[in-house]
């Protein structure tokens, strides 16, 4: 297009030999531009500290209180008690660090799994293309909540490692196809062909090459993935379809509304808000951050 | 319908350009793309405007359509045409009804000018209804006549999708957008650069001839300078968004007085004389760093640069009765 | 139109192998799951109060309908039914054949999600429009972050929310029924009128959930279409706006087309949590029992329905992808 | 023009959406004839059939479903019925012969008469579904149109035959007698075989799966039409509700004061909870719930709490397989440990009384049973750490750094395995874990997923604490076989006792209980045994007995129980008056059996 | 030395068994470059010229024919020598913006195959490799300090493809493959990288297959080299650069030349200039004469039924009635 500016002159302010500082540098000036990204930043640096700090705050068996039960809301019990007595605040502290790692856990398997199918797929076409798609086919075929239920009573859950394994062998389908057809394209492109040309491993040319220019779009959804894996187990906490042992976010959902019958009674609410308010924050922040990572990520959106 | 134009004095140009300036809106501030352009272009000729990528001629095209899309915008200037009046001030609707049907433009990115999901019959319509045609049956035979007379199938072209022809035969569907409705003034912006030798050669012919045919005004935007020197009547050669020099083609190619023109035909490669007579342009094209410096936007490349040009910069200057160059040395001398 | 053809054959013979896939693989891995239904049926009409004497008549018959033969042996007899388009004989529900199950559950997950996802496509579309060409004004802003919010909430804690206001705080809606029973169902005012309150806040929360993908989709793919050349071109050539508009519409919404198709075909496991929520009757609910009831042929012949659903709806989308878009067609 | 039409389809069902704001809003109780509950045996099922043989089958107890006679859950009286189909009846020959005579102008709700045919093929119809042969019915004869004789199977003196035989589900002949064959009896009789004659045998075996065949025929039956001879009839049904209409030809019709009947659906308490909160439900059967869900159903108008007694309470079971729980010491120690009023203030507020004397029964049962001397003799397992501590260190347990390390040196960490959706055990779990936790054995309670799932693995020996429901009553052999029965590895296969060992992980032993237990004052039982025979023994026989098992069940503590169920029903009085709260063994009947019997006006 | 015989190449188009058709893209081309020798493939898009460019660069395999480097017949080697072969000969991408990974600076770009290159040689391998590309990057004409760290977005045009061109040097190969190695950069650019490449040419003895339409650039890169015209997967033509243009015997190839813009006021029409209208058809493969017949001004009965073989001696051409026409422009002066 005869409009675009000279592409060489928009990224003058790089002209620095250390790329990599400058690209933190340029991402956290993408971050502060706007006051909602940075408040999506805090909000997920702040639940990243809770998965991480939060167990330490408090003795590992909550203490109960029979007389504070669903106790309302006051500075002991910021946000009220549930039906032993427990504070709510102390549970959400505490159940993080289950869901915040299981979630990430899920994505980092979504993402693994996804980009080294959609890779191998859409780099080694021919059979391997052809096997790779129709295992590909066959997971997004299989309605994957459903399939997460029947696999979470094969496994056990204990671990979060485990719960995110499953979210990440149930949820890799739609990545691999975007990675496979992102990464046909690149195929074609000049500089792969010269790799080859060049004698340059496969290997390389998979996760040097190509990697980085699918890199942006594989962040985004790794961000994506985490979201989508604490709605997911957390969605299989609450439903009670799985057997769980230890205190999440889930978990409080259920027991509010299928126990505590916070749906009909005030005083249980509390009880019930405090997940959902968390689930709710974080969920918030993600989609503030997404926006900052979109514009860093994606040149169509950045506005010149 | 445009009876003033065909019986207009033919000294009165067929669109006159005044004082146009066109910024790109930036993070970093406004950047020029155009600048203080003035330029008559002569009606019933073919004007060739030659440069490189960031030339700033597209953009200049773009503004005599009042078309540039963001970030440009168009600061200042005009752009008067006759039977229409100034483009860059009447209203949106007068504008739009001024595109198309005076002022047809073939663009550069014609294969994908048209709409994919309709067939060409279809879009001929479309055209038709937005400029109030009443006989649309008789556009479609229009339609179809041009088609033929650019070497088609026309029925075959009508009823096709974009994506069933071929580059060479989009840019000709292109050209006959272009001219469908009358229109007097034709631009071709760099409308045979994706095309092969063969093909731009046969594009090229048919364009002289309905150009020589119909009376238009055409108006020839390349960077390929044997284009222009095959076809144009008149150059204009644009560098750093500035016009850098203006004239007949024949004298402009024969003795060229800026600096850069002379380099960039010497950097041509020919079938014909000597081969080292070609030699290369040193330097990189212009960007916006050039943009934003005060003096000549060619200073950098110059080997006849003079301590002057770096801090002032060259206007425009006739040097002839129908040649200007923008230039110190050259018009220092004069 | 040939090749349409010969196509679609293509797409048939592969979708009905994925189906055998897909079956045997829910075959193998639903009898992987622990659980004893016989037992737990009695078990827990005993904490409901009846005797032991009674509980035991109700669920001694039970027995019978668990397969007692090697896998194997219940993996060809599966196949030789899935066939004949029989899905078996479910164990909690005594012998009740499963389609007939799944046939009495499936009206009322249509009946959601179809409402729910036509009406979110609608607006979401609507409004994608909106938020695409005003995408530098307030409301464009609005209108986006509207739907990244709504797009970002968890449909249980929507579903929750919702329930919430509408059947606690301020309570309007009923809800746990698919309509009144007292009612004849037929085509008549105070049948439909019941049919529509009952399904009014599932339907809703339905859309509400789904309005913000479709909402982010739309906008990102005018935005695309808006950067197409035909756009740049047709503005240059004078073409009306409302024109204009209807092109960049026609192929701004092209694609979602697909996706539209494809959701519809993921439509039963979609409402799996709203069905649990407001205890709708659909496919979603249907499952969640037969997981908890560990009913295997239930559960296969669910998920084998949801899988046929989906390639289904895949062929169905590839079809009319290749009547709606020329590039396509051949 | 297509996308146009589609378009106003659209908007024209919008409108529709919109138009039936308030004038739709009246619900199915407005007409104050119409009777809301709920069906606590199973939900409502589309698509099932309308036969009181499946386990999902649109019927309804008490309503459309009948049976000879209504047991009033006496804990002593085996015998004591309200009148069903059966108006009168006599028992005979210490138990083993019952004549029944039918109610007169018992009516179908097709007009036809009920007779003693129907009984006979119902009877039929029970040994196809192995019922008839739970209670040891050896013959069924019409003695006239209106009367039927029941003899129990030679040389058996099963205690129950009666109270088993009353409550059998009585289905019309003209219905069912054609889903099997002619000589449905001569099978039944051959099928009974129990002799040495190998040929016989064989026979016997081929007619039983032929009556299991037919059995499974008869689930899956499905009529055309609901056929009821109780009060009420099924017109119509949705997955979400189901409406039932008087039944003219009810021999007692014109005591029915009720028009109609709305049985709502539920999958979960919560939803029970909520139509309760809404004044929906004219009457409300057994629900757990929390205290503040109670004093919100209360808080609606004209909600009634309504309590009778129970027979159920809940335990924390132990697997006597798995170390530590094998000693003694430890079971005992963990009594101790664990606060049941806590536990109970917690998990079971409301329908839930704190459990006195874990001796197998409920405390209501227990002076029912045993004399003021032998209750005292009972160890009431106080709350008592202290107790606790001694206890486990006799038992050569040691606390390092505040956590307990078993005799074989390992740290001593234990799970409570409870249920998804069984809300008062996950919360009793939580707290148990929690007492144990800080008195030094880290614990963690664990859910699992479905009760199907819960029972297999307890079989499977997967857990070594879990909950349990025991105390069935209110019969004792119900009771006792709780605990000492198929969970401890003793089944009754053809008449007779065996003991299958923990090992066998088939069989169902679980609880892994030693055979013999020795009691205080010396004595040394079995109490797998002395369960067994309680079934063959009058309610004078049956209480040495009972004595015993309650001191074994006490001294060995093969579970904690902790609490006791009350049976905690709701009626809503806005539309309703006169509902039987002073008759007990009325009230623990569907209410269908109460407007059969006069009960139930509507508010004029 | 680079030697090709009758190399041909077929493709099947995809599509189901009934549709699935065969395309021959390449249908007998023989040629041999001497070292520092070079050829210029010229003729319109879709004329197979890129195919051969690509199957010499080892990117696609030949359905037929001999693809020779210094007598080892590249397609046939083992594997491991094989790769050591093909890096003799590289290709150089039309464009530029598409040749370079924007995510690499041009340090990583250039080292990478230097790593390997480096195996095989003794000492330091950092020392060798930063050498070696200092090395390079002044042969291309670019000063290494102030490329090295930059990534190409920061770069022009001329500058990239001089990057490519060095990168193509890092492995010492034989042959360059320059693919319409200019189109795509700016015109006053355009005549540097010509220059550089007929420098390395002389230099290092380099033979050179240059792809292109531009017959003008094919004269300025290809002196003293031979020109190949090829039409539809097929040599029409073949002979010294300068005796085919001055001396065009195909009507194909004076199409081409007079296709080329004249330069008014320095050069005027050659005498016989004419401008072919019709396209190429990529259908009508299968008539059985000549394959330029159907757009060939000059077609006799006799170019429809029998196909012309390749005659000639240094000059070789495929034509029936071979006639010299004055198409190219002359020179003004």
């Amino acid at each position: 297009m005869s409009m675009r500016l000279p592409k060489t002159v928009l990224h003058n302010r790089s002209a620095n030999p250390n790329f990599r500082q400058s690209f933190w540098g340029f991402a956290w000036r993408t971050i502060v531009k706007k006051p909602g990204r940075l408040i999506g930043f805090a909000i997920i640096v702040l639940f990243a500290l809770m998965g991480i700090f939060g167990p330490y705050l408090y003795p590992a068996q909550l203490p109960i209180n029979p007389n504070a039960i669903y106790a309302p809301i006051s500075w002991q019990y910021p946000l009220g008690t549930d039906f032993e007595g427990t504070s709510n605040l102390a549970l959400v502290v505490t159940g993080a660090r289950y869901v915040l790692f299981a979630a990430a856990m899920g994505a980092v398997f979504t993402v693994v799994f996804g980009t080294i199918l959609g890779l191998c797929a859409g780099y080694f076409i021919g059979l391997t293309d052809s096997v790779i798609m129709r295992i590909t086919d066959f997971i997004l075929t299989i309605p994957s909540f459903p399939l997460l239920v029947v696999l979470s009573t094969v496994w056990n859950f204990g671990q979060p490692v485990a719960m995110g394994f499953v979210l990440g062998i149930t949820g890799w389908g739609g990545l691999a196809r975007a990675v496979r057809s992102q990464t046909m394209s690149l195929r074609e492109r000049g500089f792969i062909e010269a790799a080859r040309g060049l004698g340059l491993s496969p290997l390389y040319i998979l996760f040097r090459e190509i990697l980085p220019n699918v890199g942006s779009y594989i962040a985004m959804n790794l961000l994506l993935a985490v979201t989508g894996s604490i709605y997911a187990e957390v969605g299989l906490f609450f439903l009670g379809v799985v057997p769980f042992q230890v205190n999440n976010w889930g978990v409080m959902l259920n027991l509010a509304v299928f126990s505590a019958g916070a749906m009909s009674s005030p005083q249980a609410l509390p009880y019930l808000l405090s997940p959902m308010l968390a689930i709710l924050i974080l969920t918030l922040g993600i989609v503030l951050f997404l926006d900052a990572l979109d514009e860093m990520f994606n040149p169509r959106l950045r506005e010149v | 319908m445009s009876a003033e134009l065909m019986h207009g004095k033919s000294a009165e140009p067929a669109v006159r350009v005044r004082g146009l300036n066109v910024v790109y809106a930036t993070s970093q501030g406004d950047l020029p793309a155009v600048r203080d352009v003035d330029l008559d272009i002569e009606a019933e000729k073919i004007t060739g405007i030659i440069g490189e990528s960031g030339s700033g001629k597209s953009t200049l095209v773009m503004a005599l359509l009042n078309s540039v899309g963001k970030p440009g915008k168009i600061v200042s200037g005009s752009v008067m045409v006759p039977g229409v009046g100034d483009m860059l001030s009447i209203d949106r609707e007068r504008q739009r009804r001024a595109r198309g049907k005076e002022l047809g433009l073939v663009f550069q990115a014609a294969q994908n000018s048209l709409n994919p999901l309709r067939r060409i019959g279809h879009q001929v319509l479309d055209l038709g209804r937005s400029h109030e045609v009443r006989d649309l049956r008789d556009l479609l035979r229009k339609a179809s006549d041009l088609l033929t007379r650019l070497g088609m199938d026309a029925d075959r072209v009508l009823t096709s999708y974009q994506h069933e022809l071929s580059g060479g035969m989009r840019q000709r569907v292109g050209i006959m957008f272009a001219l469908i409705l009358d229109a007097k003034i034709v631009i071709l912006d760099e409308a045979t650069t994706a095309l092969d030798m063969l093909s731009q050669a046969s594009v090229l012919e048919i364009v002289r001839e309905l150009h020589k045919e119909r009376g238009l005004t055409t108006i020839l935007v390349t960077h390929d300078m044997g284009v222009v020197a095959d076809m144009a009547d008149r150059v204009v050669v644009m560098y750093g968004g500035e016009i850098v020099e203006e004239g007949p083609s024949g004298s402009v190619l024969s003795h060229p007085a800026h600096p850069y023109t002379q380099g960039l035909i010497r950097a041509i490669p020919r079938i014909s004389g000597a081969i080292d007579r070609a030699v290369p342009l040193p330097g990189a094209p212009a960007d916006l760093k050039t943009y934003l410096e005060p003096g000549c936007p060619f200073y950098q490349r110059c080997a006849a640069a003079m301590p002057k040009c770096q801090a002032n910069r060259p206007t425009s200057l006739t040097v002839s009765a129908d040649r200007k160059v923008a230039c110190f040395k050259v018009t220092d001398h004069d | 139109m040939k090749t349409v053809m010969a196509r679609l054959a293509k797409r048939l013979v592969a979708g009905v192998i994925m189906i055998l896939v897909v079956a045997s693989f829910t075959f193998l891995l639903v009898r992987l799951m622990p659980g004893n239904p016989v037992e737990a049926k009695y078990q827990s009409l005993l904490l409901n109060g009846l005797t032991p004497v009674q509980a035991m008549d109700e669920v001694r018959v039970m027995y019978g309908f668990i397969p007692h033969q090697s896998l194997w042996i219940q993996y060809l007899h599966y196949l030789g039914q899935i066939l004949h388009l029989n899905l078996g004989q479910s164990i909690s529900y005594e012998g009740t054949p499963v389609m007939r199950i799944i046939l009495g559950a499936a009206p009322w997950t249509i009946i959601l999600v179809l409402t729910g996802t036509v009406a979110s496509f609608i607006v979401g579309i609507l409004a994608g429009v909106i938020a695409a060409i005003r995408r530098n004004s307030p409301v464009g802003s609005a209108i986006t972050i509207s739907g990244s919010v709504l797009h970002g909430i968890p449909l249980f804690v929507m579903a929750l929310f919702l329930a919430y206001v509408f059947t606690t705080i301020w309570a309007v809606l009923p809800f746990g029924a698919p309509y009144n029973a007292a009612l004849t169902p037929g085509f008549n005012g105070p049948f439909i009128s019941s049919l529509a309150r009952h399904a009014l806040l599932p339907v809703f929360t339905y859309a509400l959930a789904s309005y913000g993908g479709w909402l982010l989709t739309m906008k990102s793919s005018v935005i695309s279409v808006l950067g197409d050349d035909f756009i740049l071109a047709s503005e240059v050539r004078g073409l009306k706006t409302s024109t204009r508009v209807g092109y960049i519409a026609h192929n701004a919404i092209l694609p979602l087309f697909t996706i539209l198709a494809l959701s519809l075909g993921f439509m039963f496991g979609g409402s799996l949590f709203i069905e649990d929520i407001f205890d709708y009757p659909g496919l979603g609910n249907l499952l969640v029992n037969a997981i908890n009831n560990r009913d295997y042929p239930l559960m296969s012949g669910a998920f084998l329905l949801i899988t046929v659903a989906v390639i289904a709806s895949n062929i169905i989308t590839d079809f009319l992808y290749s009547v709606v878009d020329p590039r396509i067609r051949r | 023009m297509k996308k146009t039409a589609w378009l106003a389809v659209l908007a024209s069902s919008g409108m529709l959406l919109a138009s039936m704001g308030p004038a739709a809003m009246a619900t199915s109780g407005a007409k104050s004839s119409t009777f809301t509950t709920i069906n606590e045996y199973h939900g409502i099922t589309v698509g099932a059939p309308m036969n009181p043989f499946n386990s999902n089958g649109n019927t309804f107890y008490g309503f459309d479903q009948m049976q000879l006679g209504w047991f009033t859950n006496s804990a002593t009286n085996v015998n004591a019925f309200i009148p069903g189909l059966a108006s009168k009846w006599q028992i005979l020959n210490g138990g083993t012969v019952v004549n029944v005579q039918l109610q007169p102008g018992a009516k179908w709700s097709n007009g036809k008469p009920v007779t003693a045919n129907d009984v006979v093929t119902s009877m039929a119809v029970a040994f196809t579904q192995g019922n008839a042969q739970a209670f040891f019915l050896g013959s069924v004869r019409a003695i006239s149109p209106t009367e039927v004789q029941f003899r129990q199977v030679p040389g058996q003196h099963y205690n129950q035959f009666f109270n088993n035989l009353m409550q059998q589900t009585i289905v019309p002949s003209f219905e069912y007698g054609r889903l099997m064959p002619s000589n449905i009896w001569t099978i039944i009789n051959e099928s009974q075989y129990s002799g040495n004659n190998a040929a016989k045998q064989a026979l016997a075996q081929k007619m039983q799966t032929q009556l299991t065949d037919i059995g499974k025929k008869i689930t899956t039956f499905a009529p055309a039409n609901d056929i009821s001879a109780g009060p009420f009839v099924l017109k119509s049904l949705n997955p979400g509700e189901a409406f039932l209409v008087k039944n003219p030809y009810f021999y007692a019709a014109d005591k029915v004061q009720v028009q109609n009947v709305v049985f709502r659906n539920y999958t979960g308490n919560q939803q029970i909870w909520n139509y309760m909160i809404a004044g929906q439900l004219d009457q409300a059967p057994f629900t757990a719930m929390p205290t503040n869900i109670l004093d919100q159903i209360l808080h609606t108008a004209g909600n009634k709490k309504v309590v009778t007694p129970s027979f159920v309470g809940a335990a924390l079971a132990f697997n006597q397989g798995i170390y530590p729980y094998n000693m003694l010491a430890v079971r005992q120690a963990l009594a101790h440990i664990i606060n049941r009023n806590a536990v109970q203030k917690i998990a079971e507020p409301v329908v839930g009384t704190v459990s006195q004397y874990s001796d197998g029964m409920v405390d209501a049962a227990t002076p029912q049973w045993l004399s003021s001397a032998q209750i005292k003799g009972l160890n009431p397992y106080a709350y008592n750490l202290q107790l606790a501590t001694q206890q486990l260190l006799k038992a050569g347990f040691k606390k390092v750094n505040g956590n307990w390390m078993m005799p074989n040196g390992k740290p001593w960490t234990a799970s409570i395995y409870t249920v998804n959706g069984f809300s008062d055990w996950i919360e009793a779990a939580k707290v148990i874990s929690s007492e144990m936790t800080s008195f030094g054995i880290p614990t963690q309670p664990n859910i699992v997923s479905s009760y199907s799932q819960y029972l297999q693995e307890l079989a499977q020996d997967k857990f070594a604490l879990s909950f349990w429901i025991n105390a069935l009553g209110p019969q004792a052999y119900g009771t006792y076989q709780r605990i000492f029965g198929p969970n401890d590895g003793y089944q009754i296969v053809g008449g007779k006792l065996v003991h299958y060992p923990y090992s066998d992980k088939t069989k169902g032993n679980w609880l892994d209980i030693p055979q013999v237990i020795r009691l205080a004052h010396g004595k040394v039982v079995n109490p797998g045994q002395l369960t067994y025979s309680l079934n063959n023994m009058t309610t004078a026989q049956q209480r040495p007995v009972v004595a015993e098992l309650a001191a074994a069940a006490n001294a060995d503590l093969p579970m904690i129980t902790l609490w006791n169920y009350i049976n905690v029903q709701f009626v809503n009085t806005t539309r309703f008056t006169d509902f039987p709260l002073n008759n007990v063994g009325l009230l623990n009947n569907p209410a269908g059996v109460w407007m059969a019997q006069g009960y139930v006006h509507p508010v004029s | 030395m680079i030697e090709v015989e009758h190399l041909q190449k077929v493709y099947t188009t995809k599509g189901n068994l009934l549709t699935r058709s065969q395309v021959h893209a390449v249908r007998d081309v023989s040629f041999r470059i001497p070292d520092g020798g070079a050829i210029s493939f010229i003729g319109e898009s879709g004329c197979g010229k890129t195919t051969v460019g690509r199957i010499l660069a080892g990117l696609e395999t030949p359905s037929a024919g001999v693809v020779r480097l210094d007598g080892a017949d590249i397609h046939q080697t083992p594997t491991r020598e094989r790769r050591d072969l093909r890096r003799k000969i590289q290709l150089i991408h039309q464009d530029p913006y598409q040749a370079l990974n924007p995510a690499h600076s041009i340090e990583q770009a250039l080292s990478a195959p230097l790593q390997i290159m480096a195996k095989q040689k003794s000492g330091s391998p950092r020392a060798w490799i930063r050498e070696r590309m200092d090395e390079v990057l002044t042969m291309v004409g670019l000063e290494p300090a102030s490329v090295l760290y930059k990534h190409p977005h920061m770069l022009s045009g001329g500058q990239r493809q001089r990057i490519v061109i060095a990168r193509a040097l890092t492995v010492e190969p034989t042959v360059l493959v320059a693919d319409e190695a200019v189109s795509m950069i700016d015109v006053s650019l355009r005549l540097g990288v010509l220059h550089l490449l007929r420098d390395l040419r002389e230099k290092l003895r380099i033979s050179l297959l240059f792809i292109t339409h531009d017959v003008a650039a094919a004269r300025y890169l290809g002196q003293g080299g031979q020109i190949s015209v090829i039409y539809k997967g097929l040599i029409m033509e073949q002979g010294l650069t300068e005796v085919v243009i001055a001396h065009p015997r195909h009507p194909y190839t004076q199409a081409l030349l007079s296709a080329v813009p004249v330069l008014k006021g320095l050069e005027t029409m050659g005498a016989d200039r004419f401008i072919l209208a019709k396209e190429m058809n990529a259908q009508s493969d299968a008539q059985a004469g000549c394959l330029f017949a159907d757009r060939c001004p000059f077609a006799q009965a006799r170019c429809f039924t029998e196909a012309p073989a390749l005659i000639g001696e240094d000059h070789q051409y495929a034509c029936h009635f071979p006639e010299v026409r004055q198409v190219a422009a002359v020179a003004a002066e």
